[in-house]
């Protein structure tokens, strides 16, 4: 008996003829936490899916406790004791939270009929666990994303399984979820189960995991145990060379120009009272806990959503009508957090993409669109953002990974040159190396003049960006703090529900 | 997401979009019964629970489909197919014995080979759909040619007399219906289905996500195709009953059908776009409210010129009332 | 690495993977050819593009519908209404003694028609947002039933006849027979370079893959929406004038049995209906195949019923091709999409 | 590959549908008929779609058949294919609807819709009459599209109202020629008019769904029978003629299917051989036949070979 959980060999796999992973050497120990990291489209996901059953590798061997392992679907590979959680949510919208958590596996009684006593009170256990806001009766549609990848995560841990994967689970989960889930990972671990755990947040790897295996272009750039690698060392084996700071430094100033003012917006009870202003040159961060209502905010401002009450000034000009034309027509640009749905075309080529909002602009009076043109200006954010995609007038967006979706989605809206620039999430599921570029793009628009108001639920990046940040807590804005008195304990009390603001 | 599921929470227009088609139908019932006292009367609503059952029954296999997110516009073709495979059966002397024609066997016999027949249907249907991996709607467009011409060349496109089958489609236990009892017999056990059982929780999923659910170790294809199974059986069911009503299948019998069956499904609720919609209430509230109408205009003694032009527009009026608190898919 | 003759290749693969319907047209062209007497005659090819017109301007509307994600029924009672209303004007109507003045007022009243029960399918998917398979439906019950009541009371008949005979230019008649065919060719051509070329057409594509993401983006997804069923509407109207014109009268129950070939034409040339793939060029190409089935299965004296089994055995391969086609050539991302729908 | 054998002389037959026995008898007759004289014939079916008609007429001229013989779906679209035959030199021969105006066929060998579905119901009139009873009519309308539909529904309004003591029109029932439509409308106008006592309907073709209501509502017996309910009809196919002869049905305008269809091929034959007909129109004079003259008439009918 050796104390390898899962040994992978000699693993290839390509797409269309194009090698994604060359023959990787992979190991993971019983009882261990293996952090796995890489820059986006290095391969993790693609590498899960192999030992998880979704895709087939092409060559090379697998052992599972000693024994050789070649799963054929998802299904077996469950049955082998692998517990997979997914990149992207994986739950089905028109059932209820019990039933996303059996849905691979029902109990059932004499007559086929499904246990639902059973799966109730199992369910009831997994949402106490993290006490969750939710019943298991509640239909996933009427939760959040970040309660969604709660319920992901409990689905996974009620099958007892020997191996867990992690790919990227706290994308949108609030830092009470996380702790909350790290503590779990804790107890899974002294329970002697194997996981993996993918992410780019890297604070996050190093206080959870025993050893870091890197990726870098479907290769293993080494595997070390945590304590003896340094955060900068890890970088340098990810993106291949030396990355000296995670927060660009660029002088900018802020100017006395209002672009963007809200008063007194209300949404149903999802906004209450909120008013802002954000300045020409200014990066303004929100931070909030989950359900805080900041994603409702940022729709609200755009007009993805009509606001019941309140006053917006876009550019000096007071608002009738919100909607996005109108916003994009005062150059705002708006990046939603969930891509898939809000974002992208994924079944469309990246270049549709890219030139969606852009085309407006390349147009003659026939409403004609200047094709050359559309090609240069998309050619160049490839270029910019640095996507990685094979052929953009074929590929399509939906073969992409994460983290270049992400690029394309923010390709689409910086061709544009916004003044106002709404960033929701804008770099969750993002590579350290990305995301180095995406806070270069942000801090370069800002100082060419643009207001950014930057979503986000880790305050590390947010104090690393932001020259103010704004707190929000159940609707409303509950703290405003400028840069010289970034503090974390004090954001995140203030993002906390308590008695002392109401 | 999240935002598709609130309903406009102002009082008046979230009862009515909730209950809207409820509304329609109670409207219905108040003018028709003023305008005729035989309307409410219990040989009347046993009437049109009778007229009801044979495309209920179909509407509700096409739940289940559209829940899978995929659509058979071959239900009125397949209808029409198997019922003349019927008629010919029960007509050419010789293939079953004639003592059979007069009692139940014969009956029996046949209404077996039809559900066979549906089944099989169903399969090439779910076949064609997942193996390889055609649309829906193609697929059905083209069995339903198929079949279309098969059935005509076998009838010649004369009309058959199914007279044998006119004591089951005609017949009553009491003053019930036996098409009625059948329905609801059908309804209760493909609710339960649905509601209780692994398959229809799967097939709920599937037409969520068919991505998300192969991931997840469901079995897509499978599922799919026994959906089409099911919608096969309980169509040609449909139409062997709706033959035996009539007693006679003609060139033009069943066709048109499966518009009638899928805009019921869709007054009921369910989605066409998949992992959305039910079998009680929905399949049956809408069948029961296309059904009423042209009940009631008959009682009207409206012109019947006139009886398609208020049929589109109650249709009309009855879904612009459900869809109006949703964010709708916009298609 | 750039090996030319393999870069041809691709694209021949190519263009056959996006179109599966080509290699079957030519085929069957040439089958055509080979076996099918009196095909290849000019009194039969001329036919042949005749029957194609107005089809073709149908299906155009409705590939912008479908290209959306939508279906539209009414198409076929457009067809209808526009066809008695406009004969009405021409025959019956206090117009009708001036050809001059009724021929171009019956062509504005069933353009008009289409115009308008397209602008109420739009506003109704839009604005009531209603799923637009129920919403044309129901127009198209009442619209249809309205032809039928319109006709009985101006008419003892089912159709109004006594048209004048220049209008009949409009529908091919003796030596004019181009006319049609350029009406079409000039439809298609206009549909080609509003979904290819203008703004307007990749609007159409984007929205029909993702509405939220476009309305987002800033697209104007409801005036889209509303543009393209009207333009459906529209289409019909002029396929209705077309129609009318060929045959001489109009007619309670033109475009009765219209729906099935319209929408067979779109889907068989490769428009998805899930929307946001296909476009006219496989419109074109579903609507000479379908066409070309049923002139060279009438030539042949082939039956009623065999001819509805041969249709539908030459859809479904087709369709099959397409999926044969795709896995041959191991695009796997598109096969990825493919498991999404 | 084209062969150029002996000249065999083709002629095309364009058909409305073929939903009723009639349509169906008279298609094979044609059939039947011209296989008897060494013609081959090339049918074509419009399923009911007087614009595919005309395509289908189109085609059949291309294919250069030497003449047409047609049931026209609609009487006046048919025109176009009237014109485009005489253009190319083919004689079109009109089978059971007849076109009237400015551009006839060579031929057309009808029967008078209106007038028949007129008199049918008057000679029940008259006999009510004389038993002095009146009756409550449900009238069962076919496809308004449908010329004969049309005209027989006007035959039998005309009746109804030249007969105001006899007759009281109490509901119509649209059927669309769908015997569904007629079934779930005729249960429906007989529950909402319990007094309603004489079904008048446009073809045989609908008797199924007739049937199948009276039976449900116990009214399915012979003449003579307290429950009997009287049945007036029109076509005289062998269901109708049986119901007639059974005691079910009053009475039966009834149009002859062979006679139409040797008539029209014999001089579409004539016709290619340069002869002129005498008439434009060739009348097939049919039969009212009712339970008073069944003895008598009734033999004369096409499809008393096949009663039981
Ligand atoms: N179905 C597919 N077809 C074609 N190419 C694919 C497909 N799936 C993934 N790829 C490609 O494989 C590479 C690896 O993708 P993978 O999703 O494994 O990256 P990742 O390391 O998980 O990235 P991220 O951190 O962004 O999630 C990418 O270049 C991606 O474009
Ligand atoms: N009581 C509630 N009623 C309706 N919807 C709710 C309720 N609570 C939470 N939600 C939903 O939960 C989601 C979370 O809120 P929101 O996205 O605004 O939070 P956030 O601050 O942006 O956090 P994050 O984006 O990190 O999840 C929203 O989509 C909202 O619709
Ligand atoms: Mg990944
Ligand atoms: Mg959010």
């Amino acid at each position: 008996m050796s104390d390898t959980a899962l040994r992978l060999a000699g693993v290839r796999k390509a797409f269309s003829g194009v090698p994604v992973l060359h023959g990787l050497d992979f190991a993971l120990k019983k009882g261990e936490v293996l952090g796995v990291t890489g820059e986006n489209g290095a391969g993790k996901s693609t590498l899960m899916n192999i030992i998880g059953g979704v895709l087939r590798m092409d060559a090379g061997t697998m052992t599972l406790f000693d024994e050789p392992y070649a799963p054929c679907s998802p299904a077996q590979a469950t049955a082998k004791g692998i517990a997979f959680i997914h990149q992207e949510l994986n739950l089905f919208t028109n059932l209820t939270v019990a039933e996303n958590m059996f849905i691979d596996g029902f109990p059932t009684n004499r007559f086929g009929a499904i246990d639902h006593k059973k799966i109730t009170s199992i369910a009831q256990q997994a949402i106490d666990r993290f006490s969750l806001p939710v019943t298991p009766a509640t239909k996933v549609a009427d939760l959040s994303t970040g309660i969604r990848q709660m319920v992901e995560i409990s689905k996974a841990l009620l099958k007892n399984a020997r191996i867990i994967i992690f790919d990227e689970p706290t994308t949108s989960l609030s830092s009470r979820e996380k702790n909350a889930l790290f503590h779990t990972i804790g107890e899974l671990q002294q329970r002697g189960i194997s996981m993996i755990y993918i992410s780019h947040i890297l604070e996050d790897i190093f206080r959870l995991c025993d050893r870091i295996t890197v990726l870098r272009d479907g290769r293993i750039a080494g595997t070390s145990p945590a304590a003896e690698i340094s955060e900068n060392e890890l970088i340098k084996r990810m993106v291949g060379r030396e990355l000296s700071q995670i927060f660009p430094s660029i002088e900018k100033t802020i100017s006395d120009t209002v672009l963007l003012e809200a008063r007194h917006l209300k949404w149903r009870q999802r906004v209450k009272d909120v008013s802002l202003k954000l300045r020409a040159g200014e990066i303004v961060g929100l931070y909030g806990l989950m359900g805080a209502g900041r994603t409702e905010l940022a729709k609200v401002l755009f007009g993805v959503e009509q606001r019941d009450a309140g006053e917006l000034i876009l550019n000096h000009r007071l608002m009738a009508q919100v909607s996005p034309s109108a916003c994009i027509g005062g150059n705002a640009a708006f990046i939603t957090e969930d891509r898939r749905s809000e974002g992208l075309l994924m079944s469309k080529p990246v270049d549709d993409n890219l030139c969606l909002v852009k085309s407006a602009d390349l147009t003659n009076r026939l409403g004609v669109v200047n094709v050359v043109e559309r090609a240069r200006h998309n050619r160049e954010a490839i270029k910019d953002l640095q996507i990685r995609v094979v052929d953009p007038a074929t590929q399509l967006v939906s073969s992409l990974s994460g983290g270049n979706q992400q690029k394309v989605v923010f390709g689409k809206w910086v061709m544009k040159d916004p003044k106002i620039f709404l960033l929701d999430e804008p770099t969750r599921g993002v590579d350290v190396g990305a995301r180095f570029e995406i806070y270069s793009i942000i801090m370069d628009l800002a100082k060419r003049g643009s207001a950014v108001l930057f979503i986000s639920s880790e305050l590390q990046e947010l104090m690393g960006v932001c020259d103010r940040i704004l707190v929000m807590q159940e609707g409303r804005l509950t703290g405003e703090v400028p840069k010289a008195e970034f503090d974390q304990e004090k954001l995140l009390e203030m993002a906390l529900p308590g008695p002392a603001l109401t | 997401m999240m935002q598709e599921n609130i309903r406009r929470s102002s009082g008046y227009l979230s009862w009515l979009t909730s209950y809207g088609i409820y509304a329609v139908l109670l409207l219905l019932v108040v003018v028709f019964s003023l305008g005729n006292s035989q309307f409410l009367t219990v040989d009347n609503v046993l009437l049109i629970l009778q007229q009801a059952s044979p495309l209920g029954i179909a509407v509700v296999g096409m739940v289940f489909v559209l829940l899978g997110s995929g659509i058979d516009i071959s239900v009125g073709a397949s209808m029409f197919f198997v019922s003349t495979v019927a008629g010919c059966v029960l007509n050419a002397s010789g293939v079953i014995p004639a003592a059979w024609l007069t009692d139940i066997r014969g009956v029996a016999l046949v209404l077996g080979m039809v559900l066979l027949l549906g089944a099989l249907i169903g399969w090439i249907n779910g076949m064609l759909v997942t193996r390889f991996r055609i649309l829906p709607f193609i697929v059905t467009l083209a069995t339903a040619s198929i079949l279309k011409g098969t059935g005509l060349k076998i009838s010649g496109s004369a009309s058959i007399g199914v007279a044998a089958l006119g004591d089951l489609a005609n017949g009553r236990v009491g003053p019930i219906p036996n098409v009625l009892i059948l329905f609801v017999v059908v309804l209760i056990a493909c609710d339960y289905v649905l509601r209780r059982t692994v398959y229809g929780r799967h097939l709920m999923a599937i037409g969520d996500s068919a991505r998300n659910a192969e991931r997840t170790g469901i079995k897509v294809n499978r599922n799919i195709v026994a959906s089409y199974v099911i919608c096969g059986v309980l169509g040609t069911l449909a139409g062997i009953l709706s033959a035996g009503q009539i007693g006679s299948v003609s060139a033009g019998f069943g066709e048109g059908n499966e518009f009638i069956v899928i805009s019921a499904a869709v007054l009921g609720g369910t989605s066409l776009f998949g992992g959305k919609g039910s079998i009680l209430p929905g399949a049956v509230i809408g069948i029961i409210l296309v059904t009423t109408i042209m009940n009631g205009l008959a009682m009207m003694n409206a012109s019947p010129f006139i009886y398609t032009i208020v049929r589109g527009l109650i249709i009309f009026c009855a879904i612009a009332l459900d869809s109006m608190g949703h964010q709708g898919e916009l298609r | 690495m750039h090996n030319p003759s393999s870069d041809c290749q691709r694209k021949v693969w190519s263009i056959f993977r996006e179109m599966p319907i080509l290699p079957l047209l030519i085929v069957s062209f040439l089958g055509a050819i080979a076996g099918v007497p009196y095909f290849c005659t000019v009194g039969n090819l001329r036919n042949y593009l005749l029957q194609s017109s107005d089809l073709l301007i149908i299906s155009c509307g409705l590939t912008f519908v479908v290209l959306n994600g939508g279906i539209d029924f009414s198409i076929t009672s457009i067809l209808t209404l526009g066809s008695v209303a406009g004969a009405y004007v021409m025959a019956l109507s206090p117009l009708a003694a001036t050809p001059a003045l009724s021929i171009p007022v019956a062509i504005a009243v069933m353009m008009g028609i289409g115009l308008l029960v397209g602008m109420v399918n739009g506003l109704a998917v839009t604005q009531l947002k209603m799923p637009s398979f129920v919403a044309t439906l129901a127009t198209q019950l009442v619209v249809g039933g309205l032809a039928v009541q319109f006709t009985s009371m101006v008419s003892a008949t089912s159709s109004i006849a006594g048209l004048p005979e220049v209008f009949f230019v409009l529908g091919g008649e003796g030596r004019f027979f181009f006319v049609p065919i350029l009406i079409a060719v000039a439809v298609w051509l206009f549909s080609w370079w509003l979904l290819e070329r203008t703004l307007f057409g990749q609007w159409v594509y984007a929205i029909g893959v993702n509405p939220k993401a476009s309305f987002i983006s800033g697209l104007p997804v409801k005036r889209t929406i509303v543009g393209l069923m009207v333009l459906s509407g529209v289409c019909a109207g002029l396929a209705s004038v077309i129609a009318t014109a060929r045959n001489g009268v109009g007619m309670s129950s033109l475009g009765d049995k219209m729906f099935l070939t319209t929408i067979a034409s779109v889907i068989v040339g490769g428009t998805n209906t899930s929307g946001g793939h296909g476009g006219v060029m496989h419109t074109l190409l579903g609507v000479l195949f379908i066409t070309l089935l049923n002139n060279a299965l009438n030539l042949l004296g082939v039956g009623w019923y065999t001819m509805m089994i041969v249709l539908g055995g030459l859809i479904l391969l087709s369709a099959m091709s397409t999926h044969l086609l795709n896995s041959r050539a191991g695009w796997t991302w598109k096969k990825g999409q493919a498991s999404d729908v | 590959g084209k062969q150029q054998g002996p000249k065999v002389v083709t002629l095309g037959l364009s058909c409305d549908s073929l939903e009723s026995a009639w349509l169906v008898m008279n298609h094979s007759e044609v059939i039947k008929e011209a296989k008897k004289r060494g013609v081959e014939v090339i049918p074509v079916i419009a399923e009911g779609d007087a614009a595919k008609q005309n395509v289908q007429i189109e085609n059949l001229i291309a294919r250069r058949v030497d003449a047409v013989l047609c049931i026209p779906k609609d009487s006046s679209a048919i025109v176009k294919s009237i014109k485009n035959c005489k253009a190319a030199g083919i004689p079109i021969v009109m089978i059971n609807r007849s076109v009237s105006g400015k551009v006839l066929p060579d031929v057309q060998v009808i029967a008078n819709n209106q007038t028949m579905a007129e008199n049918v119901l008057q000679s029940f009139a008259d006999r009510a009459r004389r038993n002095g009873k009146t009756y409550n009519v449900v009238l069962l309308i076919g496809n308004l599209s449908d010329e004969n539909a049309a005209l027989r529904k006007a035959g039998h309004q005309k009746a109804i109202a030249a007969n105001p003591d006899v007759f009281k029109l109490v509901a119509e029932v649209p059927t669309e020629w769908n015997l569904d439509t007629t079934l779930k409308g005729l249960q429906n106008a007989l529950q909402a008019n319990p007094g309603a006592n004489l079904i008048v309907t446009p073809s045989d073709y609908l008797w199924p769904p007739i049937r199948s209501v009276l039976e449900q509502r116990d009214r399915w017996a012979k003449l003579g029978d307290a429950r009997h309910f009287p049945v007036v009809s029109f076509d005289g196919d062998e269901v109708g003629m049986q119901y007639l002869q059974d005691g079910y049905s009053w009475g039966d305008a009834a149009q002859d299917p062979v006679v139409e269809a040797r008539l029209a091929v014999e001089w579409a034959l004539q016709l290619i051989a340069g002869k002129t007909p005498p008439h434009n129109i060739i009348y097939d004079e049919g039969q009212i036949v009712t339970i008073d003259n069944f003895k008598e008439l009734g033999p004369q009918v096409w499809s008393y070979s096949l009663l039981k």
